[in-house]
C-alpha cells in the first residue's frame, strides 16, 4: 500500500502522523462532507474540509430560469432542512428589488411558518447531535415532534419538506381552517417535550462532559470568520437579524435573543451552541403564540405580481435562517431572467471555521464539533 | 450430569464433545431472543414498534437475520491479512464461549466444576481482546485499527475493577468455585451477597453498603467489557463507522454479533453468581431444584441483560480518555477501598 | 452611516482609488474601486472607528460579459450599517488581491469565486477549487461556459 | 479540597442525571407508539397534498402554459391545429377546444412537485393528486403519457392540418396574386375596382 | 405465481421451498446502508424514525457497506460523489440491492437540464432495482418502494441460479 506523506493542501506529515478520511460516507458528517484528518493516534492535528460533494449548481440554474418564481423550488432544495426560511430570504430579496409592499397577513403567516421551520430545523440539529454523541433515543424523540410540524406544513401547502409556499409578494395558499387549533395543541405538547429532551440529553452529565470545553470559539474569531446564527450566539455575541435588523414583522414581537453563557464550561463551546438551539425553540414558540393572537385578516395573494420583471439593479437581502445569516444577492438586467443570483449560505461560512476550532481535539470531539456547527450540505455546496 | 453423559459413551472424546456443545444449546436460542428483545425494547422506549412483518409481531425476525447473513457473500479484502482476518471472529467467539464452561446453570449442571472458576473466568475473557485486536489489524482499515486499539485499552483496563470486585467476593465466600459460590447463597433472597450475604445481622449490615458499591462497579465494568453504550467506543458508530468489524460481512460478522450477545449474558451471569445467588431461588428452598434452578439463573441473567439494553438506549457515549478516567480514577479506587474495608470487616467481626 | 457619507469618507481618504460611484443603482448602490488599493480600503473600512465594518457578509464573483467583477457586501455589527464594494477586472487577466487577511471569511468565498469564475486572488493562502473536482476544466458560472460531454467516463449531459 | 468536591460531585451528578434519563426512557416504554403501520394503516393526506401530477385531457386545451411555468421542463406538449370543421368538444368550463394534443408527456421522474404548473392552467385540468405509491422497476415507466389520441388519429389530424396549411398558403398566394393583379389593374387604369373575393381553388 | 408453477417447472419441491425460505430471509432482513446524500436523506431519516419506523420491515441501518443488503441512494448524485457511490456499491457484499430514491437519483430530477455537476441518474453508474419517484418521496412512498423490492426478491431464485 502506498503511504501518504502529504496532505491535499501540501503539508508534509511527520512520522507519527497519519491521514485519515472521514466521509463523504461517514455516519457523523451529516451528509456528504469529507474531512481529511491528520491524526496522531487519537489526537487530531489538522482538519482539512473538502466540500462540493453536493454541488447542485443552484446559481447556474437560477440564471437559466425564465421567471423569478421558478427559482423558488431551487431555493427550497438549497437548505432542505429549513426551506421556509430560505424561501423567505429569497422572497424578501426579490421584493426589495421589485419594491413591492406585501399585505400584513402575509407577513404574519410567513413569520409563523418560519418559526415553525426553525423549530423543525433545530430539532434535526439536536437529534443528529445526539447521535453524534452516541445517544440514539433523543433523535427519535426529535423526529417524532418534527413530524407534527411537517403535518402542519402539509396541511397548509401540501408538501412535507420542500414547500414552494412563500412566493414573491405573497403565499401560495392561505392558512386552512384547522391550522390554528392544531398549532395550539402542538405548542402545548411541545413545551413538555422540550423539558423531556433536557432531562434526557441536555443536562445529562455524560453529554455535558462530552461537549463542554470542546471546540471553543471566541467571539472575535467568530465575527472575523463571518459566523452567524447559533454559532455566533453560542460565543456570547447578542446578534440576531430578527432583532438587530428586523425584516418582515419581527419588530412587532417580543422575544429574547438566546446567547451562550458558558454555564457548564468555557463560553463558546459545543454545549453552548447546542443549548442556544434548545432555548431558541422556546423563543420561537413565544413568537408563534404572539403571531397567532394578532393575526390580521386579508388576502394573501393580492400583491403577487403576474409577471416579475424588475428594473435593472441589484439587491442584497438577508434573513436569519436557523443556521444564521442567509443572504441573497440578486442582480437583474431588466428581463424576467435573473442575471446573477448568489446565495450567501450560513452553513458554508460556519463550516470554514472547523479547522480553526478543532485542532488538537480528539476524533470523538471532532464529531461533537461538526455536529455543533449544524451544517446542511445542500446549503454548503448549493 | 456430566458424569452421566460420560458414562453413556464408551469413547470419552465423543462425550466431551457433547458436553462442549451443551452451552451452544443455550446460546443460540438465547441470542435470538435477546436480539429480538433488544430491538423491541429499544423501539418501545422510542415510541415506535420495530419488527412487525415477520411472524407475529416480527418474532421470526432473528431467524431471518441469521438466514440472510448465511447467504451473504463473505468478503475478504485484498489488502487484508487473510489468516488473521478469518481467525479473528472465531477467537472472539471462543473467548466468550469458554466462559460458559464455568457458569453454574443449575445446581446439577456446570460445564467444568473448576476450583479456580472465577480466576479462570477473568483469565479467559481476556482472550476476546486478542480476537478484536486481530480483526482490527487484519482488516487493514484505519478505522478498524482505531476500534481495535481502543477496545484493547478498554477491556484490559476494565478487567482491573472486575477482578477487584470478584476478589472481594472471593474474600467473603472463601472459594473461587462458581458452584460453591452459588451454593453459599442458596438460602433465599437474604443470603445473596448484594444484601450482605449469609452472615449474622451486624456483619450483614456492615457489608451491605460496600456490596452495593461493588455491585455498581461490577455493573459498570461489565458493560464496558462487552463494549456497549455508554462504553461502546470500539465500535462507536458515529465516530469509527463500525469499529473493528467494519470490514466483516456475512457469517463472520454474524459470529461477532453472536459473540457480543453471548458475552453480554456471560458478564450478566457473573454478576448474578457473585451478587444475586446464582441459580438460587429468592424464596430459599421453595421453587428450587432441577428446572427451577435453570429458570432462576436465566431469569436473573436476562434481567441484567435488559438493564444493559435499557442503559444502552438511554445514554450518550463516553470519550476514550473519559472511559479511562472512569476505570482508573473511579471504579478501581472504589473497588479497592471496598475490598480493604471488607477485609477489615471480615477480620474484625 | 448612509451610503453617501461612507462614500465621501472614502473619497477623501483614497481619492482616485475610487473608480466610480454607482449611486443610481437601486436598491443597493455600490462603488467600484481600483483592485490595487482594495486591500488598503478594506483594512481602512474594518479598522476605522466610525466605520467598523467587522463582518464580511458575502463575496460574489460576477461575469459582466467581457470583464469579471467581485462584489463585496460588508456590514458592521457595531453601527448596523452596510456597504457594497466592487472591483472589476478584464476577463483575460482576472487578478484581484485577496482580502483573506482582513476578513477570514473571505477565504472560502474567494476559493468559490476562483472555482466558478476563474478569478485569481493573489496571495491567497490556499487557492484551490472548492466545489468542483480538482480535475474539472473550465469555470462553470462564466456566461460563455460550455458543459463538457464527459467527465471521467461519466456522461454529463442528459 | 476543591478537586475532591469536584470528583464526588461528578460521580453524584452522573448517577443522578443517568437515573433521570433512565426514568424518561422507562416512562416511554409504556407510552403507546406513534408509528403509523404503513401498508395496513394509511395516513389520511390533507386535501392540499401535492403528489403525483394528473392531467384531465378532456379539459386540456393545449395552451402550453403549464409547460412554460415548469421550472424543470418536465412537461412535453405537442399540438396540432384543428381545422374549422373539426369539433373537439368543449371543456367542462365551457371553453371551446381548438387544438389537438397528440403528445402530453410528463416525466414524473424529473418532476419536482412544486405545483407551479397548476396555477396558470386556464381550465384547471392539471392538478396534483394524493397518489404517492407509484415506484417502478424501470425508469421509462415513469414517463407518463396523458394524451389520448391514437397514432391513426394523429396522422389524420396532421394530414388535415397539412392540407389546411396548404390551402391557406394557396389562399395567400391567390390573395397576393389577386392583389398584384388588382394593383396592376389599378396602375393600368385609374378605375377603382372592388377587391375580388378569392375563389376556392379546386 | 404460486408454488405449483415453479414445481412443474423445476420438478423439485425441495429446491423451491428452500428458495422460498431463503428469499423470505433475504427480503425480511434488508439491512440498509446508513448514508444520505441530500433532501431525500431527511425523508429517509423520517422513514426510519418513530412515525414510520422502517425497522418494522427488518431494515436496520448499518454504517459499513460490508454488512448491508440495500443501498438507498437518497438524493442528488454529483459527479464528485459518483465515484464514491460506485465504490461503496462495490464494497457491498452480494446479494445487494439498490433503491433509487427521489427524482434526482432517478434521472437528475430538477437538475437534469442545467446541472453541469449532477449525474443524471444513478443508474448510469450502478444498477438500480427500484425507482421511487417523488421530490422528495414521502416516507410512505419509500416504504412502498421497499415493498416493491421485497416482491422482486421474493420472485428471484437464488438456488436455481447457483445450481
Amino acid at each position: 500500500m502506498e503511504t501518504i506523506t502529504k496532505t491535499s493542501h501540501g503539508r508534509t506529515l511527520r512520522t507519527e502522523e497519519m491521514v485519515i478520511n472521514m466521509g463523504p460516507q461517514h455516519p457523523s458528517t451529516h451528509g456528504v462532507l469529507r474531512l481529511e484528518l491528520v491524526v496522531d493516534g487519537e489526537i487530531v492535528i489538522d482538519v482539512i474540509p473538502h466540500i462540493g460533494y453536493l454541488h447542485r449548481c443552484f446559481e447556474k440554474h437560477s440564471e437559466q430560469m425564465t421567471n423569478y418564481q421558478q427559482v423558488i423550488p431551487y431555493v427550497d432544495r438549497m437548505d432542505y432542512v429549513a426551506s421556509m426560511n430560505s424561501e423567505l430570504s429569497f422572497a424578501i430579496a426579490a421584493e426589495k428589488l421589485l419594491k413591492i409592499q406585501i399585505p400584513e397577513r402575509v407577513d404574519y403567516i410567513r413569520v409563523i411558518m418560519c418559526e415553525l421551520q426553525r423549530i423543525a430545523s433545530h430539532l434535526i440539529a439536536i437529534g443528529t447531535y445526539g447521535i453524534d454523541i452516541g445517544a440514539f433515543t433523543p433523535f427519535l424523540f426529535c423526529f417524532r415532534d418534527r413530524e407534527r410540524i411537517l403535518d402542519l406544513f402539509e396541511m397548509t401547502c401540501g408538501a412535507r419538506l420542500l414547500y414552494n409556499y412563500i412566493w414573491i409578494g405573497g403565499l401560495s395558499h392561505d392558512l386552512p381552517q384547522q391550522f390554528i387549533p392544531t398549532l395550539k395543541e402542538f405548542i402545548v405538547d411541545f413545551r413538555k417535550n422540550i423539558k423531556e429532551l433536557n432531562d434526557l440529553l441536555s443536562f445529562n452529565h455524560i453529554f455535558i462532559k462530552r461537549t463542554a470545553n470542546i471546540g471553543v470559539l471566541p467571539a472575535d474569531v467568530a465575527i472575523n470568520y463571518g459566523c452567524s446564527g447559533p454559532m455566533l450566539r453560542g460565543s456570547g455575541v447578542k446578534w440576531d437579524l430578527r432583532k438587530d435588523e428586523p425584516y418582515s414583522v419581527y419588530n412587532k414581537f417580543d422575544f429574547e435573543v438566546c446567547v451562550g453563557k458558558g454555564e457548564v464550561g468555557t463560553l463558546g463551546d459545543c454545549w453552548d451552541r447546542y443549548i442556544v438551539r434548545v432555548d431558541e425553540m422556546e423563543q420561537s414558540l413565544r413568537i408563534i403564540e404572539q403571531a397567532i393572537q394578532t393575526l390580521p385578516e386579508g388576502n394573501v395573494q393580492s400583491a403577487v405580481p403576474k409577471r416579475i420583471r424588475p428594473n435593472p439593479g441589484e439587491a442584497y437581502a438577508r434573513a436569519e435562517s436557523p443556521r444564521g445569516e442567509l443572504g441573497f444577492y440578486i442582480m437583474s438586467d431588466g428581463t424576467g431572467t435573473p442575471y446573477r443570483i448568489k446565495a450567501r449560505s450560513p452553513a458554508f461560512v460556519n463550516l470554514s471555521i472547523i479547522s480553526e476550532i478543532s485542532r488538537g481535539c480528539m476524533i470523538a470531539d471532532l464529531c461533537a464539533i461538526t455536529g455543533s456547527v449544524d451544517i446542511v450540505l445542500g446549503e454548503v455546496d448549493r | 450430569m456430566i458424569d452421566w453423559i460420560l458414562t453413556q459413551f464408551p469413547d470419552s472424546i465423543l462425550g466431551y464433545i457433547i458436553i462442549c456443545a451443551v452451552p451452544l444449546l443455550f446460546i443460540l436460542p438465547y441470542a435470538l431472543v435477546t436480539i429480538y428483545l433488544e430491538m423491541k425494547m429499544s423501539a418501545h422506549m422510542q415510541d415506535r414498534v420495530a419488527y412487525m412483518r415477520t411472524g407475529w409481531h416480527g418474532t421470526l425476525q432473528p431467524f431471518a437475520d441469521i438466514l440472510k447473513l448465511l447467504q451473504k457473500e463473505d468478503i475478504i479484502p485484498t489488502a487484508a491479512d487473510k489468516f488473521l482476518f478469518i481467525l479473528a471472529p472465531y477467537i472472539v467467539f471462543i473467548g466468550t464461549y469458554a466462559t460458559f464452561a464455568v457458569l453454574p446453570f443449575t445446581s446439577s449442571y456446570i460445564g467444568s466444576d473448576l476450583d479456580l472458576g472465577l480466576f479462570y473466568l477473568v483469565a479467559v475473557s481476556s482472550l476476546v481482546v486478542v480476537g478484536i485486536l486481530m480483526s482490527g489489524w487484519a482488516s487493514n482499515n484505519k478505522w478498524s485499527l482505531f476500534g481495535a486499539l481502543r477496545s484493547a485499552a478498554q477491556i484490559v483496563s476494565y478487567e482491573i475493577p472486575t477482578a477487584l470486585v470478584l476478589l472481594s467476593i472471593v474474600m467473603i465466600a472463601g472459594t473461587m468455585n462458581m458452584q460453591q459460590l452459588s451454593q453459599l447463597q442458596s438460602g433465599g433472597i437474604s443470603d445473596w451477597y448484594i444484601f450482605g450475604g449469609p452472615f449474622p445481622i451486624v456483619k450483614k449490615l456492615l457489608l451491605l453498603p460496600l456490596m452495593f458499591i461493588l455491585f455498581l462497579v461490577q455493573l459498570t465494568a461489565s458493560m464496558a467489557e462487552v463494549n456497549r453504550t455508554p462504553f461502546d467506543i470500539p465500535e462507536a458508530e458515529s465516530e469509527l463507522v463500525q469499529g473493528y468489524n467494519t470490514e466483516y460481512s456475512g457469517m463472520k460478522f454474524a459470529i461477532f454479533y453472536l459473540a457480543e450477545y453471548a458475552n453480554l449474558f456471560a458478564v450478566s451471569a457473573i454478576t448474578v453468581v457473585a451478587f444475586f445467588g446464582g441459580w438460587g431461588s429468592p424464596f430459599g428452598s421453595f421453587m428450587s431444584g432441577g428446572v427451577w434452578d435453570l429458570f432462576w439463573f436465566v431469569l436473573k441473567g436476562m434481567f441484567f441483560v435488559s438493564i444493559n439494553i435499557w442503559l444502552r438506549w438511554t445514554l450518550p457515549r463516553l470519550r476514550v480518555d473519559q472511559l479511562m478516567y472512569v476505570s482508573w480514577k473511579v471504579l478501581t479506587p472504589f473497588a479497592l477501598v471496598c475490598m480493604i474495608l471488607i477485609g477489615y470487616i471480615l477480620v474484625a467481626f | 452611516m448612509t451610503f453617501q457619507e461612507i462614500t465621501e469618507n472614502l473619497k477623501q481618504k483614497f481619492g482616485t482609488a475610487i473608480v466610480e460611484v454607482k449611486e443610481t443603482v437601486q436598491p443597493d448602490p455600490y462603488i467600484i474601486v481600483d483592485p490595487n488599493s482594495l486591500k488598503e480600503i478594506s483594512k481602512y473600512l474594518r479598522d476605522e472607528e466610525i466605520l467598523t465594518f467587522d463582518f464580511l457578509n458575502c463575496l460574489s464573483g460576477l461575469d459582466l460579459k467581457g470583464k469579471l467583477a467581485v462584489v463585496y457586501h460588508i456590514s458592521s455589527m457595531k453601527h448596523k450599517h452596510s456597504f457594497v464594494l466592487r472591483v472589476e477586472v478584464p476577463t483575460d487577466a482576472p487578478t484581484v488581491p485577496s482580502i483573506e487577511s482582513i476578513w477570514k471569511s473571505a477565504n472560502w468565498h474567494e476559493r468559490e469565486a476562483f472555482d466558478m469564475y476563474g478569478i485569481i486572488f493573489s496571495d491567497h493562502p490556499d487557492l484551490r477549487r472548492i466545489l468542483m473536482p480538482y480535475d474539472w476544466e473550465g469555470h462553470p458560472l462564466r456566461k460563455d461556459y460550455q458543459v463538457p460531454e464527459f467527465y471521467n467516463g461519466m456522461k454529463v449531459t442528459y | 479540597m476543591n478537586a475532591i468536591t469536584e470528583y464526588f460531585g461528578n460521580i453524584t451528578q452522573s448517577l443522578k442525571t443517568i437515573s433521570i434519563g433512565m426514568g424518561v426512557t422507562f416512562k416511554h416504554l409504556f407510552t403507546p407508539a406513534v408509528t403509523i403501520q404503513y401498508p395496513t394503516v394509511k395516513m389520511k393526506l390533507p386535501e392540499r397534498s401535492r403528489n403525483r401530477l394528473y392531467v384531465n385531457m378532456d379539459d386540456c386545451i393545449g395552451c402550453d402554459q403549464c409547460s412554460k411555468a415548469c421550472p424543470v421542463n418536465c412537461i412535453e406538449i405537442e399540438i396540432i391545429k384543428s381545422t374549422p370543421e373539426d369539433d373537439l368538444g368543449i371543456t367542462s368550463s365551457g371553453q371551446k377546444k381548438k387544438l389537438h394534443v397528440p403528445v402530453f408527456n410528463i416525466d414524473i421522474a424529473k418532476c419536482c412537485y412544486c405545483g407551479l404548473c397548476v396555477y396558470p392552467c386556464p381550465t384547471e385540468c392539471i392538478y396534483m393528486t394524493n397518489v404517492y405509491e407509484f415506484s417502478e422497476f424501470d425508469r421509462n415507466n415513469l414517463i407518463y403519457n396523458f394524451a389520448k389520441m391514437t397514432p391513426a388519429e394523429i396522422e389524420t389530424a396532421q394530414i388535415k392540418v397539412k392540407k389546411m396549411d396548404e390551402e391557406t398558403a394557396a389562399k395567400k398566394v391567390a390573395a397576393a396574386l389577386v392583389a398584384a393583379q388588382a394593383k396592376a389593374a389599378l396602375d393600368a387604369t385609374t378605375q377603382t375596382s372592388t377587391p375580388q373575393q378569392p375563389t376556392e381553388p379546386q | 405465481m404460486g408454488l405449483l408453477d415453479k414445481q412443474f417447472e423445476d420438478g423439485n419441491i425441495v429446491i423451491t421451498s428452500l428458495d422460498n425460505l431463503m428469499n423470505w430471509a433475504r427480503l425480511s432482513s434488508l439491512w440498509q446502508m446508513q448514508f444520505g446524500l441530500a433532501c431525500c436523506a431527511i425523508e429517509m431519516m423520517a422513514a426510519s424514525a418513530s412515525n414510520f419506523d422502517m425497522m418494522r420491515f427488518g431494515v436496520i441501518p448499518r454504517a459499513t457497506p460490508r454488512q448491508c443488503d440495500v443501498m438507498i441512494v437518497s438524493g442528488t448524485v454529483t459527479l464528485k460523489m459518483a465515484s464514491r457511490i460506485k465504490r461503496l456499491y462495490d464494497q457491498m457484499s452480494e446479494p445487494r440491492y439498490v433503491i433509487s430514491m427521489g427524482s434526482c437519483s432517478n434521472c437528475g430530477g430538477p437538475y437534469w437540464e442545467h446541472g453541469y455537476h449532477v449525474l443524471k441518474g444513478v443508474d448510469r453508474i450502478i444498477p438500480v432495482d427500484v425507482y421511487v419517484p417523488g421530490c422528495p418521496p414521502r416516507p410512505e412512498a419509500l416504504l412502498e418502494g421497499l415493498i416493491k423490492l421485497q416482491e422482486k426478491v421474493r420472485n428471484y431464485s437464488s438456488v436455481k441460479s447457483v445450481a
